[in-house]
């Protein structure tokens, strides 16, 4: 049990997807304007990345290692992943067309996100089953959509401040997403704890 | 074989996620254009035709196809260009026109022959008259747009800048130089 | 003390600076050189002039007529000769002009006939009549006109009548003296207020500090045997604002949304209640008020001033130190500096304070807000006012809503304890201003977007019409042609079968078809030609019915009775409200 | 013509609040230099004049008024913070790198004061200890017997790092001891310890968070923090590390040694309540401290860091404006339906 927990609790804070495997920064910085669109992307992205963990453990274990066939993993993963997030986009077209505008270009982009690709391929390195695949996909899915969240209410309110002209913009939330990074690291050693 | 056994297993994951994707774009399918309409709800609807489109509708359209560039609206002013950058994630182009004042269309009634030429022309029935008889416009309806200008075969129409008054009038952002105004007043109670 | 005081939550202590100006009692201002009465001194419809350049007027007589309900009748303050009509600058923050009817008094000041009205014969409308044409409004500073106040709500049951003498503003002392002097009129005033709304309990809020008038008040209740409860509320800024007092004496809290009727209670000031009994006891209008006069002058005091009279030549009297350098129209907390000293007193002016650097110390420069919240804890309504500094100030005017910007009264509070002496009060007032001129400009556009499809729809229509109705003369017409052509064929052919037949029957016959092939849209052999000719008189009998049809209707609308207009107008406005629905539809057609 | 209403002010301002904040860590200083040493005295001066070069400095290239903003004290604030949370005899360079962190950056990037959404001092803190790790640890034994002239020479690199430096807080000593005795150390034993522990916590670091705690006390009788903040910080740390000492007392320290260990006074009363990086509702005061305190003890105990203030109150900066928003209070007249 407290294997699992740990597995959580170093998905979502201590190894966070964003803020410590720098992955995903596309939409991190893409849709973290408004707190609305962080909303949505960090549901949008949980959901696509669940589904592209339990997805790509099956075929990996059903249908390429049976075959020999691992080198296609990259490959057959993205393709699963692409189908996915079209199926999302369309549902969500339907269901919430607002939701579909605000999030914009980042919906169909989520296909490119380092981090739904990068997840299910670290699950493989990493060994785990396929309820540990899920509670890894989750809990980086989580992490990332917490992490967006939290930066997106800051970047509202830094929306206000009197940044200096030349770091107006990206440049400032890069910045706040360093310190924010280096807030993360405080973490460190916490999933090591016996 | 192996080249074959993978190609096969490929295609038939392709044909499978596009099968369930074919049948999730009959069974979501989506009709209109929801972006046309956050355009208009942008454009200021005077319905002037400066973009070169008859009236805000068809330049909304054409924004939304992506055929036209955004700045073409001086009424809606750099305000309005900055909305629909904002909007469409595109570039913030300086307006193509100068921005002039909110002005409203002022009838001479004395010149007035009552052609209804005017009647006619404006966009948004915001001049009342009959054939023959003096017209006038209805100055909250007027959106400026100065489209009953050219047809007045007698040009008693004149444009009027809408000027400041306890109407309309705005509370201005706040300065820190308080003090230069106290001094102004100063004067006034030396003079009493 | 038998009832249960209430708290709001905030409010601050500011130094009252009362004592100046009630120890003296009220004195009447002499007649000003001239008088600049605006006709707009309430809020709602600006009232008309009725009358013009060089028109003698008697005191108390109409000058301004009342402009629909919400909007209450202006009256001549002294009697003497109009001098204009005409812009004037305005007692307004903006400086800017407005309508006001000018008087150069004749030192008589006669009042117009008048008498006392027989009130207890009078329906209660007739009474919100006569104090609307009597110009009767909230002299607290809101000048809302009072008759649009004294309805009850027909669902909520009016529980308590709030009489407002908290008068929490520092200088001002208007009210306090008004209270001390004359108690028995103020008392007499609510009891109108009282037999208007009907309500449970009469309440009579005054602050702690004022124990002279709450004497004077309780002993003219007394007098008068009314049930009336006059309470001592404690002393804090701002427990004279109406949702504040009607907090603290009810527990009810107003919020902007809601009249303070829906839950049933309603708020009045106490000078506001004296003129509506002078207006019913003697049939006086509002061409007077009291204004305190204090601040930088040797003799603060209290003045009844026409309303009218130029700010200078009232400040004038309590003679001013020579270093002022403004009047400030109103309290410290929530006034203003006025654009100039001829602007006129108007009903809504409590008190005059005359500026200087020694009254009121100049602010330190605005700092960047530090977050520390002492606004938000002084904040009557609980709002978190430095984060609608923060997106007013990033013009970011949606955020300023969902903090509820529009809940703001604007009492100062946190402009008073900002440790950055931020004007925090005036970004609100930036903010919603701009959100005020965004609404309208919307509204505009929405409506010239409505207009403008409707135009364009009515266009096509009558396109298609026009089109129709030429394309029916042009078949008319070719039928005509063809029917002609044909039965001259048919007589010809006739004519050969009977006569000539042979060489010459096809010449005829290539002649008819030649003319049938030069008509508009149709290739006719003269073999169809007669069927042709049929329909095309069956087309143009339809075209003259639909004709006929449509020139009916057009003759009734000449003649329409006004029930029959107002039908219409109904069936307009609901087909308005349809518009949007049956657009697609017609377009489709 | 511009009428800015109210026209009476209260007698406040930015640098009375944060003289104010200054005079309250003077009994915390004052511990300190008695307890310690009087090396924080130097730090504290080099923390200030850095701070005070940074900010004149950034305000000079921001064309900010410098006499306007330059007294405002905030920097001054911010670099006691940064001299009172290292380690005493940190070499110069440290303290300087520190102060310009938060200052230039942590601060400055963002508009300068009152606009940092992250508390400078604990971004300045955090930094130095991801980048100079050892240097943040080495803390002197109590009692060093060391001059002051002996203790500048030391921090500004003129005389070598001596090896009584190489000690560390009671409070990492603490966790590393446990860590290395694998369940055979009790805590009971390791605070009969004299040499590094005192009464109830650190020997002579104990009177050094009292003297913090007299001053937070005093500007929460001043009014210039509310309640809630120190509240819910020392009320988390307390819980939690009295539920985890009832359930092994031999395994955690008991409440006392946590409050008055490390930076708990120092981070509940000066450090969380913060109003510029911090929560601002008084709801959201009690979630953002208790988070803080939370963390704090977690990442101390359980984490990789000596201490866990500094991290602690900037994951909960993070938080803030997503806390802020979830704890809006309701406003007069809209009460019922919230």
């Amino acid at each position: 049990m407290t294997h699992y927990l740990f597995i959580l609790v170093g998905a979502v804070l201590v190894n966070n997807v964003v803020l410590v495997k720098i992955l995903g920064l596309c939409p991190f910085m893409g849709v973290s304007k408004k707190l609305e669109t962080a909303y949505g992307m960090g549901a949008a992205t949980t959901f696509v990345l669940t589904m592209a963990t339990g997805a790509s453990y099956i075929i990996d274990h059903y249908l390429l290692i049976p075959f020999g066939l691992e080198y296609l993993r990259t490959l057959s993963f993205i393709v699963t992943i692409a189908a996915i997030v079209q199926m999302t986009e369309m549902v969500i077209a339907k269901t919430s067309p607002t939701l579909q505008q605000t999030l914009g270009i980042y919906l169909p982009l989520i296909t490119t996100n380092c981090a739904v690709l990068g997840v299910p391929l670290l699950n493989i390195s990493n060994g785990y089953n396929f309820v540990e695949s899920l509670l890894f996909g989750a809990g980086s899915a989580f992490g990332f959509s917490l992490v967006l969240i939290l930066f997106a209410g800051i970047r509202e309110r830094v929306e206000g401040a009197d940044v200096p002209v030349y770091f107006r913009g990206s440049a400032i939330a890069m910045v706040t997403a360093g310190l924010m990074a280096l807030a993360f690291m405080g973490f460190a050693g916490l999933d090591k704890y016996q | 074989m192996d080249i074959l056994l993978a190609i096969a297993i490929m295609a038939l994951g392709a044909v499978v996620l596009g099968a369930a994707l074919g049948f999730a774009s009959v069974k979501f399918k989506v009709e209109g254009d929801p972006l046309v309409e956050k355009i208009e709800g942008i454009l200021p609807q005077t319905q002037c035709g400066q973009c070169g489109f008859p009236g805000c509708k068809p330049y909304a359209e054409a924004i939304a196809k992506g055929e036209v560039d955004i700045n073409l609206c001086p009424p809606g002013g750099m305000e309005g260009v900055q909305k629909l950058a904002d909007l469409l994630g595109r570039e913030v182009k300086e307006l193509e026109a100068e921005e002039k004042p909110k002005q409203v269309a002022i009838i001479d009634e004395n010149t007035c022959i009552g052609c209804t030429l005017c009647i006619q022309a404006c966009p948004v029935d915001a001049i009342v008259g009959a054939a023959k008889q003096m017209h006038t416009i209805i100055a909250p309806l007027c959106t400026g747009c100065e489209l009953c200008l050219p047809p007045c075969p007698v040009e008693c129409i004149r444009m009027e800048a809408i000027g400041e008054n306890l109407d309309n009038w705005k509370w201005k952002y706040p300065v820190i130089e308080i003090k230069t105004e106290m001094r102004k007043a100063a004067p006034m109670m030396k003079a009493a | 003390m038998l009832m249960n005081l209430f708290k709001f939550k905030g409010g601050v202590k500011p130094p009252t600076n009362k004592t100046q100006s009630n120890t003296l009692p009220i004195a009447q201002a002499p007649l000003p050189s001239r008088l600049i009465v605006p006709l707009h001194q309430s809020i709602g419809g600006t009232p008309r002039p009725v009358v013009k350049a060089g028109d003698h007027v008697l005191k108390g007589q109409l000058i301004g007529e009342a402009d629909g309900w919400i909007s209450a009748a202006v009256h001549a303050p002294t009697s003497g000769t109009v001098l204009e009509v005409a812009m004037h600058v305005q007692p307004h923050p903006s400086g800017l002009d407005a309508m006001c009817v000018v008087i150069e008094p004749d030192g008589r000041d006669k009042w117009i006939a008048h008498g006392p009205l027989d009130y207890a014969a009078m329906a209660p409308e007739a009474v919100r009549e006569h104090l609307q044409q009597s110009g009767v409004v909230g002299l607290g500073g809101a000048a809302f006109p009072t008759h649009g106040k004294l309805t009850a709500s027909k669902t909520v049951p009016m529980d308590e009548l709030i009489i407002n003498g908290a008068e929490c503003e520092p200088f001002i002392t208007c009210d306090d003296l008004l209270m001390r002097e004359r108690a028995e009129e103020v008392v007499r005033g609510i009891g109108i207020f009282r037999d208007l709304l009907q309500p449970k309990k009469v309440l009579i809020g005054i602050e702690d500090n004022k124990p002279e008038a709450a004497a004077a008040m309780r002993a003219a209740v007394d007098a008068l045997n009314e049930p009336f409860l006059v309470i001592q509320v404690p002393t804090l800024y701002p427990a004279g604002g109406a949702k504040q007092l009607i907090r603290v004496l009810t527990g009810k809290e107003v919020p902007a949304a809601k009249r303070s009727t829906d839950l049933g209670v309603q708020c009045f000031n106490v000078a506001t209640a004296y003129t509506a009994w002078r207006a019913i006891a003697h049939g006086e209008p509002v061409v007077s008020r009291l204004v305190t006069v204090s601040g930088n002058v040797h003799a603060p005091r209290n003045y009844e001033v026409l309303i009218g009279t130029p700010m200078g030549e009232l400040l004038k009297l309590a003679t001013p130190h020579p270093d002022t350098d403004g009047i400030v129209m109103g309290g410290p907390m929530m006034g203003f500096l006025v654009p100039n000293e001829q602007v006129p007193v108007i009903k809504a002016t409590n008190c005059l304070i005359a500026h200087s650097d020694r009254v009121f110390p100049p602010k330190a420069p605005e700092m960047p807000c530090i977050r520390c919240g002492a606004c938000a804890e002084v904040c009557p309504h609980e709002l978190q006012p430095f984060e609608m500094y923060w997106f007013s100030r990033a013009k970011n005017f949606g955020k300023t809503q969902e903090y509820h910007i529009f809940d703001c009264i604007e009492c100062g509070c946190c402009s008073f304890v900002c440790p950055s002496r931020i004007p925090l009060v005036q970004y609100f007032r930036f903010a919603k201003s701009e959100i005020w001129a965004r609404e309208r400009e919307k509204n505009a556009a929405d409506g010239a977007k409505t207009r403008f499809e409707f135009k364009q729809l009515r266009d096509e229509r009558e396109k298609a019409e026009k089109a129709e109705k030429l394309a029916k003369v042009a078949a008319a017409q070719a039928a005509k042609k063809a029917a002609e052509a044909a039965a001259a064929a048919a007589a010809e052919t006739a004519a050969a079968e009977t006569g000539a037949p042979g060489n010459d029957s096809a010449a005829p016959e290539s002649k008819a078809v030649a003319e049938a092939t030069t008509l508009p849209d149709a290739t006719l052999t003269t073999v169809d030609a007669e069927k042709e000719a049929k329909r095309a008189a069956i087309a143009a009998a339809m075209a003259r019915a639909k004709a006929q049809r449509d020139a009916m209707p057009a003759k009734n609308t000449e003649a329409v009775t006004i029930e029959q207009q107002r039908a219409i107008d109904d069936i307009e406005a609901r087909r308005a409200v349809l518009a949007p629905a049956a657009v697609p539809g017609e377009k489709t057609e | 013509m511009f009428a800015p209403a109210p026209f009476l002010l209260k007698n406040t301002s930015v640098s009375q609040v944060m003289l104010q904040v200054c005079i309250a860590l003077v009994p915390g200083i004052a511990a300190y230099a008695w307890l310690v040493g009087p090396a924080i005295l130097v730090q504290l001066v080099i923390a200030t004049l850095t701070a005070l070069i940074a900010e004149a400095l950034m305000l000079r290239l921001q064309h900010k008024p410098l006499a306007m903003f330059l007294p405002d004290g905030s920097a001054i604030v911010t670099a006691w913070l940064i001299a009172l949370t290292f380690p005493p005899l940190a070499p110069w360079w440290l303290v300087v790198t520190g102060t310009l962190f938060a200052i230039v950056i942590a601060k400055h990037l963002y508009g300068g004061l009152g606009q940092n959404p992250f508390n400078p001092a604990m971004v300045a803190f955090a930094v130095c200890i991801v980048s100079f790790p050892a240097l943040m640890s080495q803390w002197p034994s109590i009692g060093l017997q060391a001059s002051l002239i002996e203790q500048i020479n030391i921090i500004l690199g003129f005389s070598p790092r001596i090896d009584a430096l190489s000690g560390a807080t009671p409070l990492d000593a603490m966790k590393t001891a446990l860590k290395l005795g694998e369940g055979g150390i009790d805590v009971a034993q390791l605070l009969a310890n004299q040499d590094i522990y005192g009464n109830f916590a650190g020997r002579g670091w104990e009177w050094v968070a009292a003297g913090y705690l007299l001053g937070g006390l005093w500007m929460w009788q001043r009014k210039l923090i509310t309640w809630h903040t120190p509240f819910a910080f020392i009320g988390a740390v307390t819980l939690i590390s009295g539920a985890l000492w009832l359930y092994n007392p031999a395994q955690f320290a008991n409440p006392l040694f946590h409050l008055f260990s490390g930076g708990t006074m120092l981070g509940a009363f000066f450090i969380a309540t913060d109003p510029v990086s911090g929560c601002t509702t008084p709801r959201g005061k009690l979630i953002f401290a208790a988070g803080a305190g939370l963390l704090t003890y977690i990442i101390r105990v359980f984490g990789g860091y000596p201490d866990g203030v500094a991290f602690a109150i900037l994951l909960m900066n993070l938080c803030v404006p997503v806390i802020d928003l979830l704890t809006q209070p309701p406003i007069f007249g809209m009460k019922d339906k919230a």
